[in-house]
């Protein structure tokens, strides 16, 4: 399972939670599965968020997630 | 718009008479800007560089000085004579805007433009120098205290057109200094100017004119200022009084540039500072 | 409102254009001319990028009105290069990296110019107060001052 | 000059002259306003006087009566519907209902001549219903404020936030409460910085045309021709497909123009005024007024210490106002607040706050130099508390490769602990400093970004190579590209051409922000070159009757891998590319993904200052900015991006701002009182590159743009604490603020 960070502002929608285990090969199919959880996550996983997966940051919803992996969900980073 | 270059100051005087709203061009410097901002929408641009002498700058039979009123800060500033005589006032103009607008901005239109934050009027009022005023009925000379109004008005009567300026003989034991104080280097205007002129003779300071810029609606002649200096060494009591009297002088407003409490303080230290560089030309000192 | 007839010379080429009496010069020369080497960064003299020299004089074109050029002998940047020969400061810009979005750049060189024609042996504090009129936001000025020092260098063969 | 000894490159590293050189000293570099079309028109644009008013009654027909103007457009000529950030984008492309800020745009003109536009606006009659307005993000927040624009608050806004109050942030980890109770020290401040502009000296500028039919052609000058299509094509309901956008030369951006002003206005025009062109130029006031400065922040920060200098926790809690739209950076100014710091216990808190200014743009790593300023002032003033060098403070808690970084993810491979080494080793902290001197030192942090890239590289029939980038050149990219291009081929840098395409011949691309040019556009390259070297070596495997596998690509050339593959003489690219046409055709490589790898950049800056204690007037001395580049492609350019980005800082530091009046209207619309810095203000800036490679980059390139301007705010006010004992929480360090405080000291 991997373990998927949340910002602290996203505890509303989870009960609290700030780290929530959920299956996933892939980034797609944890943020489905995290849709699935957590239906209140689903306007900030649709509205563009920046994913880091075992410390790279990963913009490809295919890329593989692996069953120990740390996956922190960031608020979108862009640049001037 | 019409653009007229006359070739006499009683021709652009009679251009203006019959004329509207009308702007007298000379460096430009600030009609194009206050054109460009629509702040100024002049339907007559009368052009003053076609008349003979605009661009002079002449010893007057008295010493003094006679300056066209086209002659750019860029020329004034590479005069060897006449900033021997008023360094300080060739500095003030040389403090307007940069490299480029110094080959076109003129003591005259600095002074025309009524900014109280002008660099070139402090040194010439502490100068003691006149405008040469041409009208429909003739001609006349004002101080250049008198000229400004309030910001951006003067007291020339319609179709009135400054067509020199007049700087006194400098004499022996007389110095002048201008200093502004600006957050940077160059470009901006004047958050406080001061300047100061005097004669040192036989050990004390015999007479002064202080100025000061920015600090009210109009540049002012502060003789509080001048009367500390007057009768003294020039010592740093003398310097503390003068502080003290232009400090006392100041009625400055809170605005983008500065506020009000800064621009009372910087009066004081500028004052205290452009006497203190006043007085070492005065004495024949490198300042 | 009628358009003025205006004959000058821009870099040693006699020109003539109309232009409406508000024009600036700077206008004339990029509207009219097609001299569009000249920038436009503020139109009120701050920030130099439209620099030109006329009767040898460095102005701010956008502080000119187009009907004033009448007669005159106005030099831009694209009069800098004879041929395909560059100047010895438009060399040492591109040899310093001393521009980067290049804007303000054909002003900075008109002003050096300027300088160094009247002072070939300026000091670094010499040439960062003649240049305080042109604004420069990428390069931070370093690599532009080297540059205008060099060059000023190699044109008095140090 | 710096150089990675592992690796023996030919090209990388070296300071060729920039293949736009010529053009840009010559004059001949066409920018956005250096167009002109048959037939074209000018455009001027009416603009709200007030900050915030009800637009009652609009009526241009006057206006379009005047001779020689042929449209005039309002909120009625955009698209109506859309929602999210299209809506923003419309909203503040045109005033709908309601102006919003002092420059809204409320109307415009197409018309024969520019004085014939201009004239045209003043025979607009708009009625305005002028509304309370508000300015300080702080007021923005009180309780008693009133709602800008109710409903804009997304999911992340609690119930019974304050009204202006759009979005809000909350991150960190560890236990605050032990982590302050462990410290032998703990401090906390308020700091606020007032907003600045990119402040590039080339206004928006554009020249559009767009028919009935829906198509449309743009030149502009843009960081991002793609997001320019996407975003008009939102705002005027049009086929993105159907647009067509050239990228002029650009006259400096630094974010500010990754994002639409003018663009959409002088479509809409083309399209009332029956296609004809119309050129549309911003003046520099508009610039300042109406287009995307940065924010304003109020930044409260708590931090504990140590008595050796371990920093044990850090609290952050900030407010930012963006202009009347959402988008302030908070949360990016959180992120790299405490980034260079390794911390068990932190929180970070923002909020993203409603006022009446104009919408925010990206300005050089957004949001970071402000909460820099927060951050690396109050650790500075900490240090000085216990008597610490506060550069070593700094090396204690700096972060590594592997640690847990604030916002949580864990660091790759960063270059922090090298840049302060190489601070620490460097002449200008052993300068002697004079009376009224100080010297002050401070970190920064920006993450870069990789982004949407398309990259194609096609090899020429003489055997160069001409490569197609999507994201325009800003700071010398061609050349850094060019390099590269070079490099992998094997062949000269004169060789290839790198040339900034319009939308219609790639893929689409990111803008040129987050620093991505050279990184994700030269790494895109890298791999299109090497995808044509495959295609050259398969040739020549052919040509030798060989299996593609036994051929080798060294310096320029195939050749055959080993002695097994047989004895021929090498094929050269030039060889190869004579003869393509006849071996299977044209050949090129290309690259399209969003760019991974994206590898951090820490940098380190130390100022010297002195301060005039009777005017307040702060002079910068000397100036040292260290950076890790990751690989330095084009060092000259890389010390150009830290040079510019240090000066910009200094400004902000310094004397830029804009100041409003009681009326709500910015009262600092030029460059007189907009104070950027001239020459005069400054020394040389030091550089040095350090160079920690970046694994995620083919040849260790991290992205330089950003992290310079984070740095300087912290670094003068630490410098100016130094030099007179006191501790300015206020930008900009004015002199009218710096005297105050001087007499406030006594």
């Amino acid at each position: 399972m991997a373990r998927v960070h949340l910002w602290a502002g996203l505890r509303r929608f989870t009960d609290g939670a700030e780290v929530i285990e959920v299956e996933g090969a892939t980034i797609a199919q944890v943020f489905a599965a995290l849709r699935v959880a957590h239906p209140g996550l689903a306007p900030f996983l649709d509205g563009g968020v920046s994913v880091v997966v075992d410390g790279a940051l990963s913009t490809n919803r295919h890329a593989p997630v692996g069953v120990t992996s740390e996956v922190f969900l960031l608020q979108r980073i862009k640049g001037g | 718009m019409r653009y007229h270059k006359p070739d006499s100051f009683v021709e652009a005087s009679r251009i203006a008479s019959a004329a509207g709203r009308y702007r007298f061009l000379a460096g430009g410097t600030d009609v194009l800007v206050q054109m460009r901002a629509g702040i100024s929408t002049p339907e007559d641009m009368i052009d003053l560089k076609g008349i003979p002498g605009v661009g002079d700058i002449a010893r007057t039979p008295e010493g003094g000085w006679r300056i066209g009123v086209a002659v750019p800060g860029a020329v004034l500033g590479r005069h060897a004579s006449l900033k021997a005589d008023w360094p300080g006032v060739v500095e003030g103009m040389n403090l307007v805007g940069s490299t480029q607008v110094q080959g076109r901005a003129t003591l005259a239109g600095n002074l025309c433009n009524g900014s109280p934050a002008a660099d070139s009027v402090p040194g010439l009022i502490a100068a003691c120098a006149r405008v040469e005023v041409t009208g429909s009925t003739g001609t006349r000379e004002i101080l250049v205290e008198d000229v400004p109004a309030g910001p951006g008005r003067t007291t020339l009567a319609p179709g009135e057109v400054v067509s020199a300026i007049l700087l006194p003989p400098r004499g022996a034991g007389g110095g002048d200094a201008y200093l502004r104080f600006i957050p940077r280097t160059e470009m901006d205007i004047a958050v406080v100017g001061c300047a100061v002129s005097l004669r040192f003779a036989d050990g004390v300071i015999t007479e002064a004119r202080v100025a000061l810029g920015a600090v009210a609606p109009t540049v002012l002649l502060v003789p509080e200022a001048a009367a500390a200096l007057i009768g003294t060494q020039g010592d740093g009591v003398a310097l503390a009084a003068l502080s003290a009297a232009a400090m006392g002088a100041a009625r400055p407003i809170s605005d983008r540039r500065g506020t009000a409490e800064f621009r009372k303080e910087i009066a004081g230290v500028l004052a205290r500072r452009a006497a203190t560089i006043a007085l070492a030309r005065a004495r024949g000192e490198p300042a | 409102m009628s358009k003025v007839h205006v004959s000058a010379t821009v870099n040693g080429d006699p020109v003539e254009f109309l232009a409406d009496p508000r024009e600036s010069l700077l206008d004339c020369l990029r509207d009219h001319l097609g001299l569009t080497g000249t920038k436009e960064g503020c139109g009120t003299g701050d920030c130099g990028a439209c620099s030109v020299l006329v009767d040898g004089t460095l102005l701010c074109a956008c502080l000119v009105l187009g009907v004033e050029a009448e007669g005159k002998t106005i030099g831009t940047i694209e009069g800098l290069a004879q041929g395909h020969e560059l100047h010895p400061l438009q060399r040492a810009f591109i040899d310093h990296a001393a521009l980067q979005c290049g804007f303000c750049t054909p002003g900075i060189l008109v002003a050096s110019k300027a300088l160094l024609d009247q002072n070939p042996d300026p000091t670094e504090e010499q040439v960062r107060f003649w240049l305080a009129g042109n604004l420069c936001r990428c390069t931070g000025y370093d690599k532009i001052v080297r540059a205008v020092m060099d060059a000023a260098a190699e044109i008095r063969g140090a | 000059m710096a150089k990675d000894d592992t690796h023996a490159y030919r090209l990388i590293g070296t300071r060729p002259n920039r293949p736009d050189g010529l053009d840009k000293v010559t004059g001949r570099a066409r920018y956005g306003a250096d167009m002109a079309l048959p037939g074209m028109l000018h455009a001027a644009v009416l603009r709200s006087p007030h900050a915030h008013a009800r637009i009652t009654r609009i009526d241009t027909s006057r206006a379009e009566a005047l001779a020689g103007v042929k449209a005039v457009i309002t909120r009625a000529d955009l698209a109506t519907g859309q929602s999210g950030e299209d809506w923003n984008l419309t909203e503040n492309t045109l005033a709908g209902e309601v102006a919003l800020y002092d420059g809204h745009a409320v109307a415009a003109v197409a018309a024969t001549s520019k004085f014939i536009a201009q004239d045209a606006l003043a025979l607009i009659d708009v009625e305005y219903e002028v509304l309370p307005h508000l300015i300080d993000v702080d007021d923005a927040i009180r309780p008693d404020a009133i709602a800008l624009r109710p409903g804009s608050a997304d999911a992340s806004v609690p119930d019974g936030s304050p009204a202006n109050v759009v979005k809000q942030i909350e991150f960190g980890h560890g236990d605050l409460d032990a982590g302050f109770a462990a410290a032998d020290l703990v401090r906390e401040g308020r700091y606020l910085t007032e907003a600045t502009h990119q402040g590039y000296i080339e206004p928006h500028a554009c020249v559009a045309q767009l028919g009935a039919d829906g198509k449309g052609e743009m030149w502009v000058c843009t960081q991002g021709q793609w997001y320019i299509r996407k975003m008009c094509a939102a705002v005027l309901g049009l086929e993105a497909a159907q647009l067509r956008v050239t990228p002029s030369e650009i006259g400096g951006g630094f974010g500010g123009k990754t994002t639409i002003f003018a663009e959409p206005l002088a479509l809409a025009l083309s399209r009332k005024a029956g296609g004809r062109p119309v050129k549309l130029v911003m003046s520099r006031s508009e610039v300042l007024r109406a287009t995307g400065p940065t924010a304003s922040a109020s930044m409260d920060v708590k931090i504990g210490m140590k008595r050796d200098g371990t920093i044990t926790a850090a609290l952050c809690d900030f407010r930012m106002q963006g202009g009347a739209f959402p988008g302030a950076p908070v949360d990016m100014a959180l992120f790299c607040a405490l980034a260079p710091y390794k911390l068990d216990a932190v929180k970070c808190i923002g909020q993203d706050v409603l006022a009446n200014r104009p919408k925010a743009a990206a300005y050089r790593a957004p949001g970071a130099p402000m909460g820099a300023f927060a951050v690396e002032s109050l650790i500075d003033e900490m240090a000085q508390e216990l008597g610490l060098d506060p550069l070593e403070v700094r090396l204690k808690n700096a972060v590594r490769e592997g640690d847990k970084s604030s916002y949580g993810p864990t660091f790759g491979s960063i270059g922090l602990v090298e840049v302060l080494e190489a601070v620490k080793a460097h002449p200008n902290l052993s300068a002697p400093l004079g009376p009224n001197q100080g010297r002050g030192i401070a970190s920064g942090y920006w993450f870069n970004h990789g982004g949407e890239t398309s990259v194609t590289v096609a090899v020429s029939e003489d055997g160069g190579a001409t490569v197609s980038v999507g994201t325009p050149d800003i700071g010398g990219s061609r050349a850094s590209i060019a390099l590269m291009v070079a490099e992998t081929f094997g062949i000269g840098y004169d060789d290839v051409r790198v040339n900034v395409v319009e939308t219609g011949a790639l893929g689409v691309n990111e803008p040129t922000h987050g620093s991505r040019a050279t990184f994700a556009s030269g790494k895109a390259a890298v791999i299109s070159a090497k995808a044509a070297i495959s295609e050259m070596c398969r040739r020549a495997a052919a040509d030798w009757g060989i299996e593609p596998e036994a051929v080798e690509w060294i310096d320029g050339a195939a050749v055959p891998a080993g002695p097994n593959a047989g004895q021929f003489p090498p094929l050269t690219m030039a060889e190869i590319a004579a003869k393509m046409g006849e071996t299977g055709g044209p050949i090129s490589g290309h690259h399209e993904v969003t760019a991974e790898g994206v590898g951090a950049s820490f940098g380190a800056h130390v100022v010297d200052v002195e301060v005039d204690s009777e005017t307040g007037k702060v002079t910068i001395l000397r100036y040292l900015v260290v950076q890790d580049a990751g690989t330095a492609i084009h060092p000259a350019y890389v010390e150009g991006q830290y040079q510019g980005g240090a000066v910009q800082g200094i400004g902000w530091a310094l004397n830029e701002e804009y100041v409003y009046g009681r009326d709500g209207r910015l009262q600092n619309t030029v460059f007189l009182d907009y104070r950027i810095p001239v020459a005069s203000d400054l020394p040389m800036i030091d550089t040095v590159i350090v160079e920690v490679p970046n694994p995620g980059h083919p040849y260790g390139v991290r992205g330089v743009g950003e992290t310079g301007i984070t740095p300087p705010l912290p670094a003068i006010a630490n410098a100016v604490a130094a030099a007179t004992g006191v501790r300015l929480r206020h930008l900009p360090m004015s002199p009218p603020k710096v005297l105050a405080a001087l007499k406030a000291r006594g």
